[in-house]
């Protein structure tokens, strides 16, 4: 999809309980990423439906632009340490970034 | 009696709602709102206490709470291990929501009381503050054991720093510093306010209780059971505590109140990040689809009526 | 008169910050907040009432109230139909949205009248809360005709347990319940705030009708017609039902400020389930943007100078 | 873009009218989606701007992420009974996932 | 990842500032899109973190689905008249849409 | 003194909430919801007053007040640029806030003086309204200098359409029409929860300014100082220019601390379109981080030591 190479990176999309946002973007930061966006979501999947009514049932959607390996890595990270215990799903695309150096 | 009061009546509307599926929610802003507004609150009337007493008496209430604190989940989860079949970090986390305590169910009970013209000791919030760190930590241990993983620093930050600690001290704070006259100014918004805004608080309860149903019913009747006796134990051993502390009849209930609610907002967000393992469904289902419903609609009297009745034996 | 009224003022200010494109919005949760709370105190009053009254009593006004929600929509229909040229859902949604009440409209009513120091049937909120539902159920039917496709389970689920109506009645039964004793400790948030909420409720009310103004442009000046002639007649209906149910001058007004107000949230919301194909924008146009400011800005004391006429030719 | 198959799946991505959360969550689910996540927005289209200043004139963000089969039949669904009355746009992208099994 | 040609369109994401929300919205509906959504959001990138605590330090996330061309647009434009200033990154992305016509 | 008045105390805990980093937040809907309120309210305090007075009578004092907002960042612009090394748009953006006005700061000094029993000219809200727009043009000016690039037109709409201005003036306004007799029902929400609302503000703004510190430390002290000695020199002539005209001791010592005062909401949001290559963060820093606190907590007493020093020694 992407013409050049270069300006091609992964978005990596994190779905998760907000309870763990502090500590997930730390983690994130300390793997590598230059950066992360935060929305705050409701939803539902396997743990069942979180509707963001308060704290504990809400959701938190992060994105994260980053290169491949770095995508790898905090995949990686994820699934060791919160997949087990959290409502957590992630899922990653191409896209085209306009200042590549930036991530 | 108590289920007449308008406050009840609101809990009930929210249940009612939540219960048929109305379309009826409150922004999560507005939840916050009036929480920081009850936890403040809270905290402003009990440090006006605060400064009219001196502190070394109250240091023994202040360690027997803690003591209290610890004993509570060491009861329960035994409990919860072997009757209740739990896995181990479930139990754990279970006992630490009982151990600790329920601001909402406090405020209730405060505006029961006070309709009953029940007079008890007013610094009770701090140690409403008090009891609700211990148990947190007994169910981080209970769960993992002293284990080195734990990250004890994080804990205590967790828990020291959590939204309802820091309004509950920080209100107990001000309260103390700026005494009954300072706090005057402010008393319109804090103390004149306290039951409408509770009745939009029991409100949003009502429909968070309602939303626990579906997860009651799959873990079937022993979380209904234990929500039930749970407190009413917690609520004798409060009433002894009081009674050998020498609270006044309305204090001990107080005390009992305490003892008998748990957690649905510390322990949830502590448990959460220290013991992920455990399922936080199970122990939001027992603390507020029963034992929160239990305590507002019939447990707060019940509990005056026990210490009444224990101080009568007792002679306090 | 009452456009000097304070609470009318914030109404203006919104409508000029609107229109001058100002950068001022409120939070969707404070809007939530305000009406939630209007809704509640509105109920509460209405229900200390009922306390008070005799039900039997009432059954007749209830029953002729409903009728006047079934009759309304039906006038308005063709008239939207030949007359406007709207298709045959639009039609039905616009009469469905006149058919029914606007319970911001009803406040500010409430508000003007205390400060005329007119009084009124106090259990008024009874049928502001009759009034609202079966215009929705006419407006549905005109549109699709009593077809078996219409989901009447759905239909009502979404008009019984709509927002509106759950705090309404809630409020109704709890202010019935606790009567006024009861209710004096949550008075200070519902009934002594009720003129400040009311003032920022109408603040929101000013940004959203002059957020209406493109559209209207856009539809035409029949809308606009519309918009101020339907509530004319819907006011004499309502002063003469009044009148022959025996209601007092100010009752009289007051049920024809009800019959004049035009639904913009429990209707609008029922109908694009319901209706779907009837465009949103034309009924919400008319309502918030043509007969709300009406009402508020001029309408509201003509119903009364209205009724005085009407009682004092027809000797009421 | 993806590099196995397996891994690949869909997100499909709906923008439409708070009004019909309710009823659009579970005409999904009912079509065979594992999940879904909802996040509150504004925006502006053919059917002019909605700015979310109160519930009728906002929108929500849906997400989806299905295999190919059921982006298909939930497209299908929404088009048939919903684009002809709703603001309502819809896309999809081939995302990768952690656990395919999950969706 | 698009079977037809036609079917396929830009999603052109950028996550900046709510400070600039008006201007942009006004330069993205100028350089030709036919719509945009945005949804509130917090984050943290090279101008450091933007926790959303009150107006001057929340972000926005806009999302526009448009041809290759308009996003080109609307890309250089953000270049020239934004980057230097606000905090803001920006990426694209192949989407298909349902009713092409429509972008 | 002012130090333990409980709002200030909700400001020292918020601050010290952040500065340890506490979960504690406030939604960003209730920041704005209580930011609406004191707006209004300091607004229609100040309307109430116009009422009583011939507007011909301030007309001098409204044009000594203008001149203010324009001389107080032309004598900050060159210290921040040569002194201070700044980016000339940095410079500009910085100086624009110190010759603008922060509203919450004026509404601490307002409950500092109704505790202290200080009076001083009620209409104080006009010059405040007067005081915060002309600071942003000529900080415009300095960082682009009277370039045709910049739209005018824009920066008008942004400056007088923000969100302030509007309450503030609109308030005004609904006052000095209502009159004192016609808010008297809105009163328990604008004037009787006044200071409560206040107090939840600051425990905002105390986690608003502990979240500069990080910043502050790596802009180094200049801001530091800049951000306490800028004030002060403001607030001289402030007094001053309140001798000149005429005001009360306690009108001085109000205007002095309005010149004090720096924004933090309608500046920063100009500047970020008008001089967006300004880093906001260092004006932020100053202002939130330095300023804010700096006059709230000892600020506002020098200001009314100062005023009372200066006009026994001139004779006031
Ligand atoms: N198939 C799906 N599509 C989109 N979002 C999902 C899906 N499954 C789960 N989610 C989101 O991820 C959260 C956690 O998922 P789970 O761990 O499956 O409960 C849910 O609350 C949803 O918000
Ligand atoms: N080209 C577009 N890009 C991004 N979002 C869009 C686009 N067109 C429409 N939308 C979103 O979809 C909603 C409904 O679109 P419409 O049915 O065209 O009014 C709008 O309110 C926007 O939030
Ligand atoms: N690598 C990244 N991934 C996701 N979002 C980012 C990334 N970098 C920056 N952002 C978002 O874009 C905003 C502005 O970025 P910046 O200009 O780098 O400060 C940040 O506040 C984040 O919300
Ligand atoms: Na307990
Ligand atoms: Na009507
Ligand atoms: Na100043």
């Amino acid at each position: 999809m992407a013409q050049s190479n270069e300006r091609t990176r992964k978005l990596l999309t994190i779905i998760t309980e907000a309870a763990v946002e502090a500590s997930l973007v730390r983690d994130i930061e300390r793997l590598g990423a230059h950066g992360y966006t935060v929305t705050d979501a409701r939803g539902k999947g396997s743990r069942g439906a979180r509707n963001a009514g308060w704290e504990t049932s809400s959701n938190i959607h992060i994105e994260v632009v980053c290169d491949a390996n770095t995508a790898q890595a905090i995949a990686t990270h994820l699934q060791d340490h919160y997949y087990a215990n959290y409502a957590m799903i992630m899922f990653t695309m191409d896209v085209e970034v306009l200042r590549p150096e930036k991530f | 009696m108590s289920a007449l009061d308008p406050i009840i009546l609101f809990f009930l509307l929210g249940l009612a709602a939540g219960l048929m599926r109305s379309a009826l929610r409150l922004p999560a802003a507005v939840y916050e709102f009036v929480s920081i507004l009850l936890l403040l609150a809270i905290g402003l009337k009990g440090g006006i206490e605060l400064a009219r007493q001196p502190f070394a008496m109250l240091l023994p209430q202040m360690l027997a709470v803690l003591a209290m604190g610890l004993l509570l989940p060491l009861v329960a989860f035994p409990v919860l291990l072997y009757a209740g079949r739990f896995k181990r970090a479930d139990a754990a986390s279970i006992a630490a929501h009982y151990g600790s305590v329920s601001v909402g169910t406090y405020a209730v009970a405060v505006a029961y009381f006070a309709t009953q013209g029940i007079t008890f000791e007013e610094h009770m919030p701090l140690l409403l503050v008090l009891l609700e760190i211990p148990a947190i930590l007994v169910g981080i241990v209970l769960a993992r054991g002293l284990s080195r993983e734990t990250h004890w620093g994080a804990v205590a930050h967790e828990v020291f720093l959590g939204k309802g600690i820091v309004l509950l001290l920080g209100g107990l704070l001000i309260g103390w510093a700026a005494g009954p006259d300072g706090l005057s100014s402010i008393a319109p918004l804090f103390f004149d306010l306290f039951k409408g805004v509770l009745a939009i608080f029991l409100l949003e309860m009502g429909l968070l209780a309602a939303a626990q149903v579906g997860a009651l019913r799959q873990y079937g009747p022993f979380l209904l059971v234990f929500g039930i006796a749970m407190p009413l134990f917690s609520a004798v051993i409060g009433t002894g505590l009081a009674w050998m502390l020498g609270l006044s009849v309305g204090g001990a209930a107080m005390l009992a109140t305490l003892a008998a609610s748990a957690s649905y907002i510390a322990v949830p967000a502590a448990m959460r990040i220290s013991v992920p393992e455990a399922n936080p469904t199970l122990s939001l289902t027992a603390s507020l689809g029963v034992t929160f419903p239990f305590n507002v609609l019939v447990g707060i009297p019940i509990y005056y009526a026990l210490a009444a009745k224990a101080y009568a034996l007792l002679g306090g």
